[in-house]
């Protein structure tokens, strides 16, 4: 089939593509240019179309690369063998963890149940490319109020098309966030994540090197599903997105299992040079991609390649984002051999061309050359743009909005009742409910606290995971709401006595061709930087997408982090529930300054309820500045709380995020089915003291004779530690400043957190 | 006693069973691949969970006409064990091994979570290490476990004691608000006329060490290999 | 080659719970003129002719495959 | 009082992963000469009469509940 380079077909090409084909792909004028500059010519209607979706901002990152260097960085800084540049994180004993998250919130937007099955089959792939066996699945969602009937829509086909594809796979589904909130109207955001672990001697390459080697083609065949996907995540969703419907992609989650179990096995045969999945930008990103990695050229003839619909164009073909394909690269004569253990597991594994000794992709169509490119120009030269930033107008006014002006809440039980209906607050087991959370039997700590862990097997050790993110934190201040992911986050880990070893991160914005929103993704991004540094928690893997926005609405930005961290003995590890009637209830505060030595003030401070979900659900505002953040306070507290985790001298640890103090306490309270009787001495407020959401903060409970073991622990690293009272009966009692303003039995509040989305979801409300 | 746990596609629970065998159990195990016709000497044959050919079609369809369900025939009629749990306990009913059929959960939602098992019938081979009105506490993890079936055979099976483990709250009391799934009768597992092929939804295999929660899967394990002693 | 539908309904005696959850969604949805909704399955199969009877052979397929007798009843058209 | 037998099959262009399986169950199974299998659904629907254009509702019912019209297309008999 091999054609002598520049074989007639293309060379013949001097017409230019028309302005509105090209246009209409997503390229600019000036990138077409590019295009012509790169080529020497005018490029096929195949080129364009390779051109377009690999400089899309989804695959290229033509806007947000300038400004995610910042991760790299650190990373690059970190000395060691480097295994964090290859996107995986260390945890001893010869073993690594591989993280990834990423957003699949258009295609969700468009098609719930598949977008989000095919974005959890997406994630998955990234993981087990690399030779890792896929041992997680956590998922960030953010929908609009469920009051509105095409939200619950979503929010139902979006979980079920998440419990679908990871059920069947068989990969646990341990974790994760639902959010809800007006701004996520038409633009829900779906971010699956997941982690696989792998010895840190076996991770595979994604290169394509060695000439003459095979290039295989694995799984699925392939049909018209999702072209232009990748550039169709790039463009706002406008009211003709509706027409863009062909672009949905239909998972086979039976088809990624055998596909995992496969490509491992194909891994140990040692014959695989390089393997990449296929998914945004298909064949086109697969193969120029491996070979610009390994600096050299590639020959595919797209007859080669299995179809499922009849007269694919090499266009069509080439961008088809079917799911379920893998690409590797064989050692030459070992083709037979990789392919064979693709089909004992019923895959299809065909050659559908071999690396050549240039740096061309060359795409043919028998023995018609289609496309000739430069892999380099595809894979690594997209266009980088350096966009405007402008601080948002908005900022000044939430800013000067004055907290001291909201009232008191007449009833403090009606104010916690209210959170505690609240769906972002709610308890989230409808949702986790339809995952399986238990499969592969590692699940140590299941759904519900404030991280899961799976035991390692063969050591001692467990990771834990969790994703965390407070859009509203981010939209009054993209800073310090990154930064509080990334220590929030690392908190849910220290709560469950884990170490925060590393990152992974999948931000959603607005259009970043406005100022003002390219103004938030570069300060989030300064945020979450300048916070992993903090923490020692490097980037190892991320995920932008932008363009969140309607004509109407735009989300906040939100910054979705997602960490894994290290418990050193699965024994000793720790859950949020109250254990034992008559343990001491206890504030564990990183003392906002190491001098700091009064501790009530740990308790809350005046502007404690700015962007809080008190604010936003009592009083519909959202405003002041996010609470503040001391990260040397923070790392003073996960220090002291994973000691004392490991010590085992308390029964329960629990944060306070979203709700306060109060509704940290309540939590423990409900998961243990115990009562309460707390009391706390406030400056401000009872509200503030109540549901301020203060960070640096954990509720433990522990014996009452292990309180000295722990005073010592705690005071070495300077943390403070309050006395709120004792787990007792069945009733939850708070008093402020001495004066009881909540008392309710716990199975009331119980039935209110519990109920709160089922209802809403089975419409009783 | 030595156990086979056989691999379809899509089976994804089997490591699950061959880990809980081998490293709990301590007992010998190997894998047995669908092609296969060969049980490798198997005293005991677990079919395991997971999404056998996707579940596409119906639960198990698929899965019973591979060559390794011959083997199984033939053992299951020489007496010998065989257990299916979830995605299995749906193989062997459309093998008809063991009667009536798994369809969608009432709520059709797919729900894992711990339940409380009573077990029935204490003498079989699955069950005569459990404790008479204990609550067994293992999870279930399906989208189809809603056991159903005509009158006549639930009449047959109920008499023949052939139900074997029932859902129940923590106190071992049988409830309509303790059934997950509606099956009838509260049925969570049952076994053949000859008791030596049992199926289940719940999954003992993740319920045999208690840093994962709970060790009560043991019991029913323990049973089949104490029982052939 | 001829092209069969086969309809695949659930036993009248069983319950058909995703029936009964798309009924009481359309009573919400206003449509409380729909008395019953039974959900079954729909599928096409091509068969080419290799000289053995058509209906012989789908019915194998229906009996063993398609359909489990157990709990379902079937029925096809063969059509050109 | 009309009985409607509503037919929902996945786009022709859409990879119909069930279909798959199945038919290389069949061919396994011997049926070499099974060439496509394409699988939906088939629902019975009852509905009384209430004034209202049955097609107008019916076509109102499949698009929004019964059929997703993003991925299938519907077909519809209305008999007495
Ligand atoms: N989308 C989801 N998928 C799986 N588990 C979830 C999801 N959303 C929330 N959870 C689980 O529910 C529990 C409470 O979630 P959340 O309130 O966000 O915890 P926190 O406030 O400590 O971050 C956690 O264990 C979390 O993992
Ligand atoms: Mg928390």
């Amino acid at each position: 089939m091999i054609k002598e380079p520049g074989s007639k077909v293309v060379d013949k090409n001097t017409l230019p593509i028309p302005t509105d084909v090209y246009r209409e792909m997503g390229l600019s004028d000036e990138e077409y240019k590019k295009v012509v500059g790169v080529l020497g010519r005018h490029p096929t209607y195949t080129e364009v179309g390779m051109y377009a979706v690999m400089w899309s901002e989804h695959c290229g990152y033509k806007y947000s690369r300038p400004v995610l260097r910042l991760f790299k960085k650190y990373k690059e800084a970190l000395d060691g063998e480097g295994l964090e540049n290859a996107g995986v994180i260390d945890i001893g004993d010869g073993l690594g963890i591989v993280m990834k998250m990423e957003t699949h919130n258009h295609p969700s937007a468009v098609e719930p149940f598949q977008g989000a099955a095919t974005g959890v089959g997406g994630i998955l792939r990234d993981i087990f490319t690399m030779g890792a066996r896929p041992i997680a699945c956590l998922n960030s969602l953010r929908f609009g109020s469920l009051d509105d009937p095409h939200n619950k829509y979503l929010f139902e086909n979006v979980v079920a098309g998440i419990a679908h594809y990871g059920n069947c796979v068989g990969v646990p589904t341990i974790g994760g966030e639902v959010v809800f909130d007006e701004c996520y109207s038409g633009n829900c955001l779906v971010n699956a994540m997941s982690a696989g672990i792998i010895k840190t001697d076996e991770i595979a390459s994604a290169c394509a090197k060695g000439v003459g080697n095979a290039v295989l083609y694995v799984g699925s065949r392939t049909g018209c599903d999702g072209i232009h996907g990748a550039t169709f995540a790039s463009v706002e969703l406008g009211p003709d997105s509706e027409s863009r419907r062909p672009n949905v992609q239909i998972g086979d989650p039976f088809q990624e299992k055998l596909l995992i179990e496969a490509t491992l096995e194909a891994l140990k045969t040692g014959c695989v040079v390089g393997i990449q999945d296929m998914g945004a930008a298909g064949i086109t990103c697969g193969s120029c991609e491996t070979a610009a990695k390994g600096r050299s050229g590639m020959e595919i003839d797209v007859l080669k390649v299995p179809r499922r619909q009849e007269g694919m164009t090499p266009y069509e073909v080439m961008l088809s984002e079917s799911q379920e394909r893998m690409l590797a690269i064989v050692e030459k004569g070992k083709e037979d051999e990789v392919a064979s253990v693709f089909k004992k597991w019923g895959l299809s594994a065909v050659v559908i061309g071999h690396v050549i000794d240039s740096d061309l992709v060359r795409v043919f169509e028998g023995d018609q050359l289609v496309a000739e490119i430069p892999a380099k120009s595809l894979a690594d030269d997209a266009p980088t743009y350096y966009l405007e930033t402008e601080e948002p107008d908005y900022l000044a006014e939430v800013r000067d909005f004055d907290l001291s002006k909201i009232p008191e809440p007449k009833d403090y039980n009606e104010a916690l009742e209210k959170l505690l209906a609240s769906p972002s607050i709610a308890s989230k087991e409808w949702v986790y409910r339809q995952y399986d959370h238990m499969v592969q039997t590692n699940t140590a700590i299941m759904p519900g606290s404030d991280a899961a862990a799976l035991r390692i097997r063969g050591t001692k050790k467990a990771i834990a995971l969790v994703a965390d993110c407070n859009g509203r934190y981010c939209y009054l201040d993209p800073f310090v709401g990154a930064q509080i992911a990334v220590a929030e986050a690392a908190r849910n880990l220290a709560c469950v006595g884990a170490k925060a070893l590393g990152v992974t991160d999948c931000v959603s914005f607005g259009n970043p061709e406005k100022p003002q929103v390219f103004w938030q993704f570069k300060r989030a991004i300064e945020g979450m930087s300048e916070a992993c540094e903090a923490f020692g928690t490097p980037v190892v893997s991320g995920n932008v997408s932008f363009y969140n926005e309607t004509p109407v609405s735009a989300i906040y930005p939100t910054p979705v982090v997602g960490m894994l961290g290290l418990i050193e003995d699965t024994e000793k590890h720790c859950t949020s529930e109250f254990k034992h009637d008559g343990d001491v209830i206890a504030l564990l505060s990183g003392k906002r300054a190491a001098s700091d030595t009064d501790s009530d003030s740990a308790v809350c401070a005046a502007n404690d309820l700015g962007g809080t979900e008190y604010l936003k659900v009592m009083h519909n505002v959202v405003a002041g500045t996010p609470p503040a953040l001391d990260m040397d306070a923070e790392k003073r507290l996960h220090a002291a709380l994973i000691e004392v985790i490991k010590e085992g001298y308390i029964s329960s640890a629990h944060d306070c995020s979203d709700g306060g103090l109060a509704l940290a306490v309540t939590e423990s309270a409900i998961y243990g089915n115990l009562g309460a009787e707390i009391s706390v001495t406030s400056d401000c407020g009872a509200s503030v003291a109540l549901f301020g959401e203060a960070q640096s903060r954990v509720v433990v409970s522990l014996p009452p004779d292990m309180l000295g073991e722990m005073r010592e622990i705690v005071d070495k690293h300077n943390v403070a530690c309050t006395i709120l009272g004792k787990v007792h009966g069945d009733r939850l009692k708070i008093a402020v400043n001495g004066v009881n303003v909540i008392d309710k039995p716990v199975e009331r509040v119980a039935k209110i957190w519990k109920n709160a989305i089922p209802d809403r979801m089975e419409g009783r409300v | 006693m030595k156990f086979g746990v056989v691999v379809f596609p899509g089976s994804n629970c089997d490591q699950d069973a061959y880990y809980a065998v081998r490293d709990v159990l301590k007992q010998p195990v190997e894998y047995i691949w669908h092609q296969d016709n060969d049980l490798k000497g198997s005293d005991c044959v677990i079919l395991p969970g997971g999404f056998s050919y996707g579940d596409y079609l119906r639960t198990g369809a698929v899965a019973r006409f591979s060559p390794v369900m011959e083997a199984v025939q033939q053992h299951a009629a020489k007496g010998g064990y065989v257990i299916g749990i979830c995605n299995g306990f749906q193989i062997l009913c459309e093998a008809h091994l063991l009667p009536g059929a798994l369809v969608a959960n009432t709520g059709l939602k797919f729900i894992c979570k711990y339940v409380n098992l009573r077990p029935e019938n204490l003498n079989t081979p699955w069950t005569h290490k459990c404790n008479e009105g204990q609550a067994l506490r293992i999870p279930i993890a399906h989208q189809g476990g809603n056991y159903t079936c005509d009158p006549e055979t639930l009449q047959q099976i109920e008499d023949n004691g052939q139900v074997i483990l029932r859902y129940c709250d923590e106190r071992g009391v049988v409830s309509a608000e303790a059934n997950p799934n509606g099956s009838l009768n509260n049925i969570a597992g049952i076994i053949n006329e000859k008791g030596n092929v049992a199926g289940m939804m719940p999954h003992p295999e993740r319920a045999v060490e208690k840093i994962l929660g709970s060790d009560d899967g043991v019991a029913i394990l323990r049973s089949v290999i104490e029982w052939a002693g | 080659m001829a092209k069969v539908k086969v309809y695949v309904t659930l036993k009248p005696t069983l319950l058909d719970a995703q029936g009964r959850v798309v009924m009481t969604a359309l009573e919400n949805l206003g449509h409380t003129n729909v008395e019953n909704v039974r959900i079954g399955k729909y599928i096409e199969v091509e068969v080419a002719d290799n000289g053995r009877n058509i209906n012989e052979q789908m019915d194998e397929i229906c009996r063993n495959l398609l359909s489990n007798p157990v709990i379902e009843n079937y029925r096809y058209e063969v059509t050109e």
